[in-house]
């Protein structure tokens, strides 16, 4: 069970909360749990999610695990330019 | 073998080294072949109708007359680019933006393209078009397209991230939070407070080359695209998906590019002109005009910010609150979510929060533009933080290093960064010799903080030993900066060859799998990443050659130096053999030596950087002339330092410009006014003095050599840096970029008054 | 328009051309003659990617006729290194950094030509402002200027 | 052959303003004649009664004139503004002109000077001032078939000088926002008495501020009379808003520009301020 912390805009499709606990090993894990939980998380995850692991943003690499006491995040996935 | 990408520190021999970029010889002599340097034999010329209204619907489009005038080869409409994206908002919204629909949504939007024998023929074919056009009213401002009485550009865009789901549409697609603590109280705990609203107005990535491709499309399906972009990868890829074609059979070859700053990471015309190479069966060469890159590629947002920050009299921040509105142009976007994650990256913050609003207007599709979306969120907040100072009575940079993040703080945008370089750009530009030297008449001095997140990506790399020793790298990512020299220089430091040995080229789409574009100051974190990988999988070949060579095990050799050495006295003592002598017995020991690599490079480090601004403001006139300016920014690990201040000087002149000149001015009918290198003014050399710059190195721990991106955050300060110097210099708070003389004279006007 | 025929020398070669009445040089140059050295940033003079000498004279080749330039001495990008020799300003462009995407590179150095042929002894002032006519969207123009600064110099000393 | 040319006839000189109109297809020209060639056309001539500058004299030609320069320097400043070096290198003050912008900035010191020009045409030559050639943005008073072949200078009086500013927000590549030529006489004291001024960009038509002429003449440029030509000029403003300025920043700046231009010009005559 992982705490993931979701940015303003993800809020509502839980519910309004801040975070959500997800059983989930890694990003790809995650993202299918989200997705049956939440069905309006998958607009949002075709228009890009990224993930903050301690710190570190992954954008692509879901089969990054998720460690037990890691901080999480889910956050825009940011273009550049 | 996976890579381990964390930082080792080393002692580098080439690394930090400033040898000569491979691609200048051919671009000092005019040899270097941009977009629109290529000709195909046999090629027809296209040139693209646009809408001269912002908004309208398309009634009927006849082009029958265009089709009989001698010469006309091939004309489309949209008709010609059936819908073939499946419910993928993102893609129709690309295909609508090629070549409008129903619809028109903003002035410069493409209506149809003709593809004929010369382009004298094609301009002829244009006028012979006729579009009948229903007017609908418009709207072109960022605030005005909120307001319940704006005209609602898209009847299917509800607003995104509010509950419940609005039951009418708006020009408002989404709206998003960022942040932590409670404000409410943190604005009760402070003694001062600073709220002020912002303006900034859209400008142009204005890269000199404008858009140019050659494409040819044949009735089996295979096709060839010539064009230049940022991402020849992700333009064979949209491209093919809109004109259904499979991906594989689309080789796009990237030209030289003339600069792109995040416009070239975008398709425009490129489908175009693929689709009418299909159906004339012939190669269509298209370059778009400076007019049509101003109305018709990708500027970026014009934005409204409204800012509240308060602090206690021993100056720690109490709170901070943004609301940021940014246009998409006429298409659904998250710019300002953008805006609201970078914000107040910069800042310790207990308490803090930022509202994004993603507005809709009758603009072109807003495209990435160096750090998308920073510039303007950093203005609103430097500019509050400076007022804040001297509220306090505080200096303005001992007021930011005292609430500068660190390592162990909580980002504004969520979570907890690791080693960053804020702070020691603050402590640089606090000992700074520039913050010291004195001002004349009518100068004043300011500086700001910015902050860029990076990234990697998908990336792919392949090493080649030729039969001499000698080494090619493959890899799919564009120079946009010198980023050949910087990866030749990481191949030579992993093998341990001369820098001259290695030749980088960017490979076509078939050569190559998939890589991402070069955006996100990616190109040599990534692709340093997968050629340091790719590196150390040919040294792994090379050892196993040279222990066939000397029939002991694989084990026992090792890489020095670029030799292989028999590792330890058991292994045989046996001497080094030089990469040429693996090389050049490769056919007997197993055929080419190779190493590759494909990786995602997860993990870019954010950056941040500090700038120092000198202004003189005319009192009578409201001019102003940069005097001096000094950009510090971390590096993580400069590859090659000077290429690295080229990218801190251009970003900061760009800046500048930003700050000062650079709009987009839309007239009363939603008509571009100034779309032209006259009107739309970007710094020319004598506006600007010579830009300072100061390297600091503190390593990214997810890259093996320590590399941040360098390429985008070096644009972030210069706005807010300009602002805070022009209200030393004049007294004035320029609350609306650019600060053009009118608008500045106006404000020294209005001081005078009171 | 009809089309118009003209002798030209172009870098020292005696050039035949055919062109529309109505042609600009730069269009000559890149499509015609397969000169693409010259860039077109605009086409209406504002960049001066298209910067050519006509007679010793600098000009935009966007806003000259193919027409006029019968009997004239054109000088460009393409002539400027002779041989396998660079032009010192070719030279320190490359050694100083002074070009990113290249792409304002070729109408920089053939101002910046035009300008130390005048003047071999400018000013930073005097060669930000002959530089003007130059767009660069890269550099923030330090290090052409510097490039620019450490030719003349050693063009003084030679 | 312009006269006779039925359909839309351009002359060419420095052909920089003309080309750019093409490229956008804002103009189709059937007939375009480049007049460099013809003889006088490229010349400048010095003369007792002042200086003759031929239609087709690119703007680079004037500030290597020495003796232009130092009788009209603010004329050649003026022109010499007009756009870049590229620019320079083609561009003609008839030229500049003829495309009747009121923020031509070649032409308000060439009104402040009196300067004249003489047109040809079907029905032979005639010689009218400067200001009389433009009558409305883009519109001249020439006739079908008229060109203009050079302008008249007149001959300078000893302690005269003239100077030009323009404001525009970049330092060189800017059209001006506004624009000021003054052109002073001094008398052996140092007193104006003869002033002429004209500014650009604040009106469809350069204007001449007789009222700020009056200012001056009199006056040896004292704090007073400044004033009052800054005050006379920004009254006269009839400016527009538009994507290069304002009317109340056209309307401040003439003045401010003005009364510098005057002290350039009165420096420049031997005065001393």
């Amino acid at each position: 069970m992982v705490e993931v912390h979701l940015w303003g805009a993800l809020r509502p499709i839980v519910g309004g909360a801040h975070s959500v606990f997800v059983d989930a090993r890694n990003i790809r894990e995650l993202f299918k749990k989200l997705g049956e939980d939440y069905p309006s998380f998958e607009p949002h995850l075709k228009r890009g999610v990224a993930v903050s692991i301690n710190g570190k943003i992954y954008r692509d690499m879901w089969d990054t695990e998720l460690p037990g006491d890691a901080e999480i995040y889910l956050l825009p996935r940011i273009p550049g330019g | 073998m996976p890579l381990d990408t964390s930082f080792v520190a080393r002692k580098f021999k080439q690394i930090g080294t400033r040898p000569l970029r491979p691609d200048g010889l051919d671009k000092v002599t005019g040899r270097a072949r941009y977009g629109a340097d290529y000709n195909a034999p046999g090629q027809l010329i296209a040139l693209v109708l646009r809408s001269p209204h912002p908004h309208a619907k398309i009634k009927k489009i006849d082009t029958s007359k265009a089709e009989k005038l001698p010469g006309v080869k091939a004309i489309i409409t949209s008709a010609d680019l059936p819908d073939l994206t499946n419910g993928d908002r993102g893609m129709r919204d690309m295909l609508e933006n090629c070549m409008a629909r129903k619809k028109v949504l903003y002035d410069g939007h493409a209506v149809a393209a003709v593809a004929a024998i010369d382009a004298t023929t094609a301009r002829k074919a244009l006028k012979l078009i006729k579009v009948d056009y229903e007017i609908l009213p418009h709207v072109t401002d960022v605030d005005e397209a909120l307001k319940p009485s704006a005209p609602v550009i898209h009847d299917d865009i509800f607003t995104d991230g509010v509950e419940p789901k609005p039951a009418k549409p708006s020009n408002n697609n989404k709206r998003a939070t960022f942040g932590h603590g409670d404000i409410e109280q943190g604005f009760k705990d402070a003694d001062f407070i600073v709220e002020r609203s912002f303006k900034t107005e859209q400008t142009h990535q204005g890269y000199i080359e404008p858009h140019a491709c050659v494409a040819n499309v044949n009735p089996d399906g295979q096709g060839e695209l010539w064009v230049c972009t940022q991402g020849h990868f992700v333009y064979r890829n949209q491209c093919a998906a809109l004109l259904g074609m499979d991906i594989s059979r689309l080789r796009v070859t990237a030209s030289e590019i003339g600069g792109g700053f995040g416009g070239k990471t975008h398709i425009w015309t490129e489908p175009l002109a693929l689709a009418l190479s299909r159906k004339a069966n012939k190669p269509v060469k298209l370059t778009m005009t400076r007019e049509d890159v101003f109305r018709a590629s990708g500027p970026t947002s014009s934005t409204s910010i409204d800012m509240k920050i308060g602090a206690k009299k021993d100056g720690t921040i109490t709170a901070a609150h943004g609301v940021l509105r940014y246009h998409g142009g006429a298409f659904p976007a998250t710019w300002a979510e953008f805006g609201a994650m970078t914000a107040f990256a910069c800042y310790d913050l207990k308490n803090v929060r930022s509202d994004s609003i993603e507005v809709i207007v009758n603009r072109p599709k807003t495209a990435a533009y160096r750090a998308p979306s920073a510039p303007m969120a950093a203005f609103a907040v430097e500019s509050a933080i400076d007022e804040l100072a001297h509220k306090i009575g505080m200096d303005a940079v001992d007021f930011r290093i005292k609430n500068a993040a660190k390592e162990g703080t909580k980002s504004s945008y969520g979570p907890v960064y690791g080693p960053i370089g804020i702070g020691a750009t603050l402590e640089a530009a606090k000992n700074h010799p520039h913050m010291k030297a004195p001002l004349g008449k009518n100068q004043g001095r300011g500086m700001a903080c910015g902050f860029w997140f990076n990234f990697g990506g998908q990336t792919c790399t392949d090493i080649n030993v030729t039969p001499d020793g000698s080494v090619t790298v493959a890899v799919g990512t564009i120079d946009v900066g010198g980023s050949r020299a910087s990866i030749g220089l990481m191949a030579a430091e992993e093998l341990g060859l001369p820098y001259e040995q290695v030749r980088v080229v960017i490979a076509d789409t078939s050569s190559l799998g998939h890589n991402d574009m070069t955006d996100g100051s990616r190109g040599t974190f990534s692709t340093g990443m997968a050629t340091v990988a790719a590196a150390r999988n040919c040294i792994k070949e090379l050892c196993k050659r040279a222990a066939k060579m000397w029939d002991i095990p694989e084990d026992a050799v090792e890489w020095v130096d670029g030799m292989a050495k028999p590792a330890g006295s058991n292994a045989g003592n046996f001497p080094p053999l030089s990469i040429k002598e693996i090389a050049a017995a490769a056919g007997n020991t197993g055929g080419p030596i190779a190493g590759h690599n494909e990786l995602v490079a997860d993990g870019a480090g954010v950056s941040f950087a500090t700038h120092i601004c000198d202004i003189e403001v005319d009192p009578e006139t409201g001019l102003s002339r940069v005097k001096r300016y000094t950009v510090i920014q971390d590096a993580g690990k400069a590859i090659h330092p000077t290429y690295v201040e080229g990218q801190y000087q251009g970003g900061a002149a760009q800046g500048i410009g930003w700050a000062l000149n650079e709009e987009y001015i839309y007239g009363k009918d939603g008509r571009l006014q100034n779309a032209g290198f006259l009107d739309y003014r970007i710094p020319v050399c004598s506006d600007l003095p010579f830009i300072d710059t100061m390297i600091l190195e503190i390593p990214n721990p997810n890259h093996p050599f320590g590399v941040r991106g360098v390429g985008e955050t070096s644009i972030v300060p210069p706005l807010a840096a300009v602002a805070n110097a022009m209200s030393n210099a004049a007294g004035v708070r320029m609350t609306h970029i650019p600060m053009s003389p009118p608008r500045v004279l106006k404000a020294i006007e209005a001081l005078k008054k009171h | 328009m009809s089309s118009v025929h003209v002798t030209t020398t172009i870098n020292g070669d005696a050039v035949d051309f055919v062109c529309n009445a109505d042609e600009p040089l730069l269009d000559v140059l890149r499509n015609r003659l397969g000169m693409t050295g010259s860039k077109e940033g605009c086409g209406t003079g504002d960049c001066g990617a298209c910067s050519v000498t006509i007679d010793g004279r600098l000009v935009c080749s966007c806003l000259v006729l193919g027409a006029e330039v019968g009997g004239s001495k054109i000088e460009t990008i393409e002539g400027m290194a002779k041989a396998d020799v660079l032009h010192p300003l070719q030279k320190n462009f490359i050694a100083h950094a002074a070009l990113q995407c290249g792409i304002c590179t070729p109408g920089f150095l053939v101002a910046a030509k035009a300008l130390l042929d005048n003047n071999p002894n400018p000013s930073e002032e005097e060669i930000r402002f002959g530089l003007a006519g130059n767009l660069c969207r890269c550099t923030g123009y330090d290090k052409i200027v510097r490039a620019v600064q450490a030719t003349a110099k050693e063009m003084r000393g030679a | 052959m312009l006269a006779k040319e039925k359909g839309l006839a351009f002359v060419l000189a420095g052909g920089t303003d003309l080309l750019v109109k093409m490229k956008a297809g804002m103009i189709e020209p059937d007939l375009v004649v480049d007049i460099k060639k013809i003889k006088g056309m490229a010349d400048i001539k010095k003369s007792a009664t002042g200086f003759r500058i031929g239609a087709a004299v690119p703007g680079v030609a004037l500030s290597e004139n020495a003796a232009l320069s130092k009788a009209w320097p603010g004329i050649v400043e003026g022109a010499n503004l007009i756009g870049s070096k590229q620019v320079q290198g083609r561009c003609t003050m008839i030229g500049n002109l003829c495309n009747g912008s009121p923020a031509a900035d070649g032409v308000p010191a060439l009104i402040a000077a009196r300067a004249k020009v003489v047109v040809s045409g079907p029905k032979g030559k005639r010689t009218i001032a400067v200001e009389q050639v433009p009558v409305s943005p883009g519109r001249t008073c020439l006739k079908k078939g008229e060109i203009i072949e050079a302008i008249l200078l007149p001959k300078r009086p000893p302690r005269s000088s003239d100077a030009y500013l323009r404001f525009i927000p970049r330092t060189e590549m800017d059209i001006a926002v506004v624009s000021a030529a003054v052109n002073l006489v001094l008398d052996p004291k140092g007193v104006v008495n003869d002033a002429r001024v004209a500014l650009g960009a604040v009106a469809p038509t350069i204007l001449v501020v007789a009222d700020a002429a009056k200012a001056l003449i009199g006056s040896k440029l004292d704090a007073a009379a400044l004033e009052k030509l800054a005050a006379a000029c920004s009254a006269a403003c009839r400016p527009i808003d538009d994507k290069r300025g304002t009317i109340e920043f056209r309307t401040k700046v003439a003045g401010v520009l003005a009364r510098r231009a005057a002290e350039i010009a009165y420096r420049r005559a031997g005065g001393k301020l």
